[in-house]
């Protein structure tokens, strides 16, 4: 079991794409690429289950630990943890899923899939690395074809939303290079700097060197997480994009800086996480309340959505932030959670503007007489959105929660407490969309003739709908996937 | 004060005071004869230093060739009459505040600089001297600049015969 | 006069040859079959390329630096890849001036004057002593000047040599002064004994040695000194430009970097300090000044400025750093391809259509999918975006940026980079996003024109992924 | 001779090249900014030829510089003359001002 | 069969009833789909029965006559920590067995009665999946051992109730309706979920058995705990009363229950089930589940329990004293009876004291089956008239005579009529009441009366007063009227049933059963205590006969003198727009806007400051670039002369 795979199947997916003659044989390609990289995620996943169980108790599996340049010390590092094992099925899903909804992409319908394979290949390999530099060149290589997807084939102000999707992202992974850089002049190891993850776990950068690190590696993280105050690209962005886009954008790029967060900045500089952590424990409740607050306010789907995941990855950086265990596996459940909820939210959206063609709340109504599969699918990612036991969103955010309300000081528990408010707040702006969209009598005449969804968009929604449930209902196996992972990290935290 | 002292003033002074006035006359012709008057003496300067050839070879090439170039192209075009516009005055004041200041600044530097001179013989700057240098490949030899300048003659000499050979005008 | 003479001087001596072929070509043939010349021409710039590889000097000996002409011309390993990097350029601005040369006249003349450029990029990359150093960057110079003007038509190609000559003339000028300063308290031109001399602390020196620095700095064109750059690069032919941005940039921040860490070691501690502020400032305005530039070519040249700024980050990580020579060389290899790519298609559709504003490139992608796409990968290699080798050059540049812990420097730079993606995107949306009632028409690509980019999209694809040329590179500066 | 010394030399080159670089930047006849580049470059060949003289006698290091100088200041004149003729051509003006077609 | 397979099949089967319903049923079946839920019901309540008796008979008991707590399964669901954890699991104990009988058999007639009520519904199928769920999650709710398993499920049985409210979904009102319940309880479950993690932190747990272990038994927990605050209140206390938030917001606690009336908007059998015998009881439940750490470790959070109890209980009988519509006098009347119930936990005490905890619970289980009947009365009444508003009705006695009965019967059962099961159970409360507090007493009494008075006003209006004119409005209505008659059968047996469970379950010894600490509780009946309410109910009767008996104008006249109290409780007292006025014009209104605001123009603002910030730099930059040579000359110039300047004097 090889990980390279992962990062070769979308490789290859992109270069057989390149070479298809017709949109046809793209889609397909582009679907059994996709469906190929799911089928390997599965089977790492059980196999690392079954390695596990068996009493492997490495930290990282499936190592593997070539020289890339070897003079500055740079290696292609790559294994996995539960938490990446996680974060690799999230990333497979959805691009699967993003694959199947844009079955009707007709406009440089190649191109798209390109970019769109492209940008899956970025974050695998974001996952699989553990080599800073490594880590870093697939965090970059996700960025561009953000862009393209958007600007190409966005929607409404896409040229603006695009170039400041753009700007910020190179900007926090500017951050992130600086921070990087930083770490790797002061880090020691047998005599020579190093951007290996595991052998910087394991000979800490000094206090000073951590200090000046950790805010920019986690404030680069942190703007692709959509943190607060570097998270207007996503309101603009997830919008503007074509629906695969915002899936990918919401459920699998703000991911990137969420695991970024804590797999660099936190393992890797410990002691400026906890000296810091009021600081993001701050942020996170701003980004929680306020982006519900500022949720309320929205009239667009999209942007409804968008700033919904404003405030839910506060809840991911209120995790991070909170440094227990219980609450760094709370934020990669929520991770993981958001990133399927909000791709099926997405997902929906994008379905029903293909039909309606408008996303303005006030201007849709009564659309389960006309379209009861896709509204099903918008109010149950609606309810896992605002945390409802049974869907994914609930685990992850209670977990959260708990592991939050270990930390004692009164700050913390403060952000707490409006972190279970936001919840309130979100049922309030989830509850009144899908009142406005989905029930109530029928609004437009022309949405009366409306067609529900074809099997592609059945079967993309399905897929996320399972994952969703599988967490929801029985989340006890993601726990133990992740566990070993942050109690990796609890251990780095503690051991000063 | 000695006689060569009172001349090497006097050759100072044509220098100077031909270069201000070359930068500073409005009639372009003029200009160009200031700035003749201020090479000689700068190659007065070098006979006055006692070396000739150099000496010779600045009259020949930059009296006989340069400044009979500059006042070919003067007459080929603007004529050599009339006043040129003057100097933009901001940048004028500006220049001359900074070329002075400059000028203090390097003054400044070189008066409390020591020089150090070597002890060792004066090789002399006969012709000689200085043709056998030239063409020599082993120490003290200029062959490889020779060649260089040659070839960067070469390059000039075709540049200026494309670029401003006459039978290309527009179309 | 023995092998070893050939050896070392094969570089020079080939052009200066080729050189001379041409002047005789040019005086044979009054004809002028342009297309035959080319022809001819091209092969013989490939086969100097492959000449720079092949019969190269045994260092086998321990011998690390051949000298000649008592100490005038000296070479090394790196000298010689430097070259042959150089070589190679040259043979690809020759590729992609095809289309403008074919219609042009002075076909001869162009390759004359290029390759005595050449010559003195060879000879100023060679030279032992100051002499030799003001000699050759004069005929490095003076011939490109002279090749702006080469659009004999176009009213902005004399301008454009006007302000190149007499602004490079006044730097020169500069420089000579400072070379005077250091020869007067040195006693000598020849580098090895200007070393010996040099007193740290000595203000005539120091001042000698800052009108040198500016010197350089003027033809790297760092700010404040750049200034004329973008008017030279919007004027000049395109392959001219090419030449600029390529060759001379090329050859000046190798001799800049050689110069300062060998002749100019002992004033370590002040130009390391005036060159952070250089990068910082030229980095930061090279960029800025791009953000709402409107014509292509003016575009690249702020961003050739801004990359400059890049480049000589790797001088920062000091002596002791060797990764930071690799990283320039490495980067420069990359920017050669980047740039040429860029070029290549601007040349193409300047010839074409004559339009060189971003605005003209609206829809560009409409009509015109592979070339499009060229100039995509081309400016994300010049942003530095994964997975283009820009971005590995880009990063290892940066990384010796920081080598001695100049954190401020790296932060100015990386969050430059920021800016300049921004205005590297502007052209890629006016590409692929913008729609045009007017886009150009389909462009018909030639062969060379095409060569040119294929070899320039896959060395800007594969580069980067290759540790082995990074290593390959940094072998030459590991002792 | 004794009672000049070599820094009346150079004071007399220094004040050469400021003129020159003030005559440079102020003249707007491109022909005479050419002119004051020849200053500069003259005040340079006074600096060497002076260092050789006084300090440098056993060798000829300064003279070799301020022949080749000349050759490179004709070359370079030539070159420049070429152009600015080129341009007069076009523009009919040689007026450096006017030659800003190119800007921003 | 045993237990945890029982266990595990009762809240299984609803559930996979809701499975199959809303998967497949809706496509394939949707005709049948009414009777397959009911079978399953059917199946789901006898196990319940089954699985009770045992319990209760066989093997609940232990040596020394205690009930005891029961895991009949447990697993681990969710893992926090080492020792916190989700489980899933099932608890037997008597507040629990009595819980899943009222649940499953509520659910079992409702379902029965919905075969007739929603007869030709388009999403006939649905509504049965919707029923499925709701009963799994309720049953989950009681069955719960963990707190956290019981927030799951309490969340749930939220959005089944969002859902059956928002049935209509086309009804503006009903959409209306589901979200002001869902965010209204999801507020108080804010509440609650805080309440959660604050108990769990301090005991480590949170399984019930050991958490009230922990926090009854002293302890480090308990000092930990008590010691521990936040604004002058103990942990401890937060805690309890966050829990009870959760639960006021479920059981519409004032000031929690304005969604209750508006939840009326659902069906009505829908209504019967969830909004007044099971899912509303939830507070109640939840309090008594915690009982021994309230009665034992925080008295005052029991006040607080007792007296929010008793001031929903009589806020909600006057407004129901004037609400015409007939299903929010009934809403109104179960946040009475409630409250009632929430008091009577809150008075009493723990094991010998803890009479008020058994009548709670007794009124728990007498309230479903008269609670239960009176709405699907209403709901037969409804659907025969087609509307909800009194004034519609009148003299509906000879139309539809069994409804009648029954809900006489009901009526009676909820005044407090001797020998129905609310008078048992009530007479049980007040004397709790009258023992420990009597300003909390004679709430009560008072309560008691207007209880009788308002329901039997709703009584009169509609079997009573004018005649009933059924077709005046259009001949469409006739022709249905003269089709269906009173009720099909479907609809009646299960009034019937609960007609008769109204009356037969007040004899119950219900203490013996139920008990705050598992014992048995014997139950004393008092002629001079039950004298007076009773004798209350009677008068209230009497003047409800009066006004409403026949159509006069009494009331109006009534209202007309009292007029401030009547427009103030005909309006609810304001309550809602008073929250109204908080979450929209002040939360959502000032806040939300601030919130997009800053978002908009300062946050990406600043962005966009940036973007123009670096356009105008440029632009300014480039003036620099001025085209004149000389100009760059003297760029380069004093760019020399200002490194030369540094280079000399600075860092040499």
């Amino acid at each position: 079991m090889s990980l390279t795979l992962l990062v070769l199947i979308p490789f290859l997916t992109a270069l057989f794409v390149i070479f298809c003659r017709t949109n046809e044989q793209v889609k397909w390609t582009a679907f059994i690429g996709s469906v190929a990289q799911l089928g390997t995620a599965l089977f790492m996943f059980f196999d690392y289950t079954m390695l596990r169980k068996a009493g492997q108790n490495l930290q990282f599996l499936y190592e593997e630990n070539h020289v890339w340049f070897k003079s500055m010390n740079i290696n292609y590092h790559i294994g996995v943890d539960g938490i990446a094992i996680a974060m690799i099925l999230l990333t497979a899903l959805v691009v699967v899923a993003g694959v199947l909804v844009s079955w009707k992409v007709e406009h440089h319908t190649k191109e798209f899939f390109l970019l769109l394979v492209l940008l899956s290949t970025g974050a695998y390999g974001f996952f699989i690395s553990l080599d800073l530099f490594t880590m870093f060149f697939f965090l970059e290589l996700a960025v561009i074809p953000k862009f393209l997807l958007i600007g190409i084939w966005g929607s409404g102000r896409k040229e603006y939303s695009a170039m400041k999707l753009a700007l910020m992202l190179m900007g926090g992974s500017a951050l992130v290079l600086i921070g990087l850089i930083i770490v790797y002049f002061n880090s020691n190891v047998n005599g020579q700097h190093t951007y290996d993850l595991i052998a910087l776990s394991q000979n800490k950068v000094d206090w000073q060197t951590q200090l000046i690190a950790f805010p920019f590696l986690f404030a680069g993280f942190g703007v692709f997480t959509a943190m607060f105050p570097f998270h207007t690209w996503a309101p603009d962005g997830h919008s503007s994009a074509p629906t695969a886009a915002s899936m990918f954008l919401a459920g699998i790029s703000m991911k990137l800086g969420g695991y970024g967060c804590l797999r660099v900045a936190v393992y890797l500089l410990p002691d400026a996480a906890q000296h810091y952590s009021w600081i993001i424990i701050l942020l996170a409740a701003i980004a929680i309340f306020y982006g519900s607050f500022a949720t309320m306010m929205q009239k667009d789907l999209k942007y409804i959505n968008a700033y919904s995941s404003v405030s839910h990855c506060g809840f991911v950086i209120l995790g991070i932030g909170m440094l227990t265990k219980t609450a760094i596996t709370g934020a990669v459940m929520q991770m993981v959670s958001h990133g399927l909820m909000t791709a099926l939210f997405f997902a929906a959206i994008g379905m029903i503007y293909e039909r309606t063609h408008t996303r303005d709340v006030a201007k849709m109504g009564g659309l389960l007489k006309v379209i009861p599969f896709l509204s099903t699918i918008f109010i149950i990612a609606g309810l896992c959105s605002l945390g409802l036991p049974g869907l994914s969103g609930f685990a992850a955010e209670m977990t959260v929660f708990q592991g939050a309300w270990q930390r004692p000081e009164t700050y913390a528990r403060l952000a707490t407490v409006l972190g279970c408010a936001s919840i309130v707040v979100t049922a309030v702006y989830i509850l009144r969309a899908s009142g406005k969209v989905i029930m109530g009598p029928i609004t437009d005449e022309h949405h009366k003739h409306i067609t529900d969804a074809k099997w592609n968009e059945r079967l993309a929604a399905i897929l996320l709908l399972v994952a969703i449930l599988a967490i929801g209902t029985a989340p006890f196996w993601l726990t133990d996937l992740l566990n070993p992972g942050s109690q990796e990290i609890m251990n780095q935290i503690t051991a000063r | 004060m000695s006689a060569s002292t009172i001349i090497f003033y006097i050759l100072a002074a044509i220098t100077l005071g031909g270069a201000i006035l070359a930068v500073t006359s409005p009639k372009i012709f003029r200009s160009a004869i200031y700035l003749l008057f201020s090479l000689i003496g700068i190659a007065g300067l070098y006979f006055w230093l006692n070396y000739e050839f150099i000496a010779a070879v600045q009259v020949v090439v930059y009296v006989g060739g340069i400044v009979v170039l500059i006042i070919f192209s003067i007459f080929l075009t603007a004529g050599a009459g009339g006043d040129m516009k003057d100097p933009i005055k901001v940048r004028s004041l500006f220049a001359g505040l900074a070329c002075l200041a400059g000028y203090c600044l390097v003054y400044y530097v070189i008066q409390r600089s020591e020089f150090v001179a070597v002890n060792q013989p004066s090789i002399g700057s006969e012709v000689k001297t200085i043709g056998a240098q030239m063409l020599s490949t082993t120490e003290h030899g200029y062959l490889l600049p020779f060649e260089v300048v040659s070839m960067l003659l070469l390059a000039a000499m075709i540049s200026a015969i494309v670029i401003a050979i006459k039978t290309r005008t527009t179309k | 006069m023995d092998k070893m003479f050939f050896q070392m001087m094969k570089p020079e001596l080939i052009l200066t040859g080729l050189i001379f072929i041409f002047l005789i070509a040019k005086i044979a043939n009054r004809a002028e079959d342009n297309k035959k010349f080319l022809l001819f021409a091209n092969i013989l710039l490939i086969l100097n390329c492959v000449a720079g590889f092949v019969w190269t000097p045994d260092w086998s000996k321990g011998l690390m630096q051949g000298v000649l002409f008592d100490n005038m011309y000296h070479t090394t390993p790196t000298l010689i890849l430097e070259k042959n990097i150089l070589n190679f350029a040259l043979v690809l601005i020759s590729f992609l001036s095809y289309d403008w040369l074919n219609r042009g006249k002075n076909t001869s003349e162009f390759y004359m004057l290029l390759l005595s450029s050449q010559l003195g990029m060879f000879f100023l990359l060679s030279s032992g002593n100051f002499l030799m150093f003001f000699l050759s960057m004069e005929l490095a110079t003076i011939p490109l000047a002279a090749l702006s003007n080469f659009d004999l038509d176009r009213p902005k190609s004399p301008e454009a040599a006007f302000k190149s000559i007499m602004s490079s003339a006044f730097a020169s000028a500069i420089m000579l002064f400072g070379i005077t300063l250091i020869y007067g308290t040195t006693g000598a031109i020849a580098f090895s004994d200007v070393i010996n001399n040099l007193m740290p602390g000595s203000p005539l020196q120091i001042m000698g040695f800052v009108f040198i620095f500016v010197g350089l700095a003027f033809k790297l064109s760092l700010v404040p000194f750049h200034l004329w750059t973008a008017d030279v690069y919007e004027g000049s032919p395109v392959p001219v430009t090419a030449a600029l941005a390529v060759l001379s940039k090329g050859t000046f921040i190798f001799v800049f970097a050689s110069t300062l860490f060998t002749v100019f070691p002992v004033f370590f501690g002040g130009w390391e300090r005036m060159l952070m502020i250089s990068i910082m400032i030229t980095i930061s305005f090279g960029n800025f000044m791009a953000v709402r530039q409107n014509n292509l070519k003016r575009l690249l040249a702020f961003s050739s400025i801004a990359q400059m700024g890049y480049l000589l980050m790797g001088m920062m990580g000091g002596p002791d750093y060797a990764s930071g020579p690799t990283a320039i060389v490495y980067f420069m290899v990359i920017y050669v391809f980047s740039s040429l790519a860029m070029f290549a298609v601007v040349a193409l559709v300047f010839d074409r259509t004559g339009k060189d504003d971003i605005s003209d490139y609206k829809g560009f992608y409409q009509n015109n999918k592979l070339l499009s796409w060229v100039v995509a990968i081309a400016l994300f290699s010049l942003a530095g975006i994964p997975p283009t080798a820009g971005f590995f050059g880009k990063y290892f540049l940066l990384t010796a940026g920081a080598a001695r812990g100049d954190y401020y420097l790296l932060a100015v730079a990386c969050l430059n980079m920021i800016v300049s993606l921004y205005y590297y995107l502007r052209v890629v949306k006016a590409i692929f996003i913008d729609k045009s009632e007017t886009p150009i028409e389909k462009i018909k690509v030639g062969t060379l024109n095409a060569t040119t980019m294929a070899i320039c999209c896959a060395g800007i694809l594969i580069i980067g992924f290759s540790g082995d040329v990074f290593e390959y590179i940094s072998g030459f500066f590991m002792n | 001779m004794k009672d000049i010394g070599l820094s009346h030399f150079l004071i007399v080159s220094t004040m050469l090249f400021f003129i020159g670089v003030y005559g440079f930047l102020t003249r707007r006849n491109m022909i005479t900014m050419l002119m004051s580049i020849e200053l500069i470059l003259n005040a340079c060949n006074i600096n060497f030829i002076a260092f050789n003289k006084y300090l440098f006698p056993h060798k000829l290091d300064g003279t070799f510089f301020t022949l080749f100088n000349i050759a490179i200041a004709a070359a370079e004149a030539a070159v420049a003359i070429a152009i600015i003729i080129n341009l007069y051509r076009q523009r009919k003006s040689i007026d450096a001002e006017d030659a800003d077609s190119m800007r921003l | 069969m045993t237990d945890s397979l029982a266990l595990l099949l009762v809240p299984g089967l609803p559930f996979f009833g809701f499975l199959l319903l809303s998967i497949v049923g809706k496509r394939y079946f949707p005709k049948q789909s009414g009777m397959v839920g009911t079978l399953l019901m059917f199946a789901t309540c006898a196990i319940a029965v089954i699985t009770v008796y045992n319990y209760f008979f066989v093997t609940g008991k232990s040596v020394d006559g205690v009930y005891q707590h029961i895991h009949a399964y447990k697993y681990v669901w969710l893992p926090f920590t080492d020792t916190l954890s989700i489980d899933m699991g099932a608890m037997m104990d008597p507040i629990s067995m009595l819980m899943i009988v009222v649940v499953t058999f509520v659910s079992l007639m409702v379902h029965i009665y919905s075969l007739g009520y929603m007869k030709g519904e388009e999403r006939f199928a649905i509504y049965y999946s919707y029923l499925g769920l709701f009963t799994f999650s309720m049953l989950g709710l009681v069955l719960a051992t963990n707190i956290f398993q019981i927030y799951i499920f309490w969340e749930l049985v939220g959005v089944s109730s969002f859902l059956l409210i928002g049935y209509y979904f086309d009804k503006p009102s009903a959409v209306a309706a589901s979200k002001k319940a869902f965010i209204v309880t999801r507020f108080a479950d804010a509440g609650f979920l805080i309440g959660i993690l604050t108990l769990s932190y301090y005991t480590g747990t949170m399984d019930f058995d050991l958490m009230i272990q922990k926090l009854t038994m002293p302890g480090a927990e308990l000092t930990a705990i008590t010691t521990a605050g936040f604004l002058g209140i103990s942990a401890l206390t937060w805690g309890l009363l966050l829990v009870f938030m959760g639960g006021a917001g479920k059981s519409a606690m004032f000031p929690l229950h304005i969604w209750l009336p508006d939840a009326m908007e659902g069906p009505t059998p829908v209504s019967a089930l969830i909004h007044a015998a099971t899912m509303v009881v939830a507070g109640v439940y939840l309090v008594g589940r915690l009982f021994p750490i309230f009665a034992m470790s925080c008295p005052v959070a029991l006040d607080v329990v007792a007296y929010i109890g008793v001031f929903s209980s009589m806020f909600a009988a006057v407004v129901a004293c004037t609400q015409t519509d007939i299903k929010r006098v009934l809403a109104y009347s179960t946040m009475s009876q409630i409250g009632y119930m929430m008091f009577a936990l809150g008075v009493s005490g723990y094991g010998e004291n803890g009479l008020g905890f058994t009548a709670s619970f007794f009124h728990l289980f007498t309230h479903a089956m008269f609670k239960a009947l009176l709405f699907l009365g209403a709901g037969a009444v409804i659907h025969y008239v087609h509307s909800n508003d009194m004034k519609d009705m009148g003299g509906l006695r000879k139309h539809m005579p069994v409804t009648h009965i029954v809900f006489l019967i009901a009526c009676l059962a909820i005044s407090g009529f001797p020998g129905f099961a609310g008078f048992f159970s009530k007479e049980e409360i007040l004397t709790a009441a009258h023992e420990s507090n009597p300003v909390i007493y004679w709430c009560a009494l008072a309560t008691a009366g207007l209880t009788a008075f308002y329901m039997f006003r709703l009584y009169f209006s509609i079997f009573w007063g004018k005649t009933y004119h059924a077709h005046k409005k259009d001949d469409h209505h006739a022709d249905d009227h003269a089709h269906h008659g009173e009720a099909p059968w479907s609809m009646k047996i299960p009034l019937i049933i609960l007609a008769i469970l109204s009356v037969a379950s007040g004899w119950i010894s219900f203490g013996s059963f139920v008990s705050s600490d598992g014992s048995p509780m014997h139950t004393e009946f008092h002629l001079s205590a039950a004298a007076l309410p009773v004798g209350l109910a009677f008068v209230a009767i009497a003047i409800a006969l009066l006004m409403y008996g026949k159509a006069n104008t009494m009331p109006s006249r009534i209202a007309t003198t009292a007029r401030g109290l009547y427009r103030g409780a005909l309006n609810k007292f304001y309550i809602d727009e008073i929250y109204m006025f908080i979450t929209k014009r002040i939360l959502f209104g000032f806040f939300g806007p601030i919130a997009a605001w800053i978002d908009k123009n300062i946050v990406d603002g600043i962005v966009n400051f940036l973007g123009m910030a670096s356009e105008n730099i440029s632009d300014t930059l480039r003036l620099m670039q001025n085209g004149k040579v000389q100009n760059y000359a003297v760029y380069v110039f004093s760019g020399l002369l200002g490194f030369v300047i540094l280079m000399v004097f600075l860092w040499r």
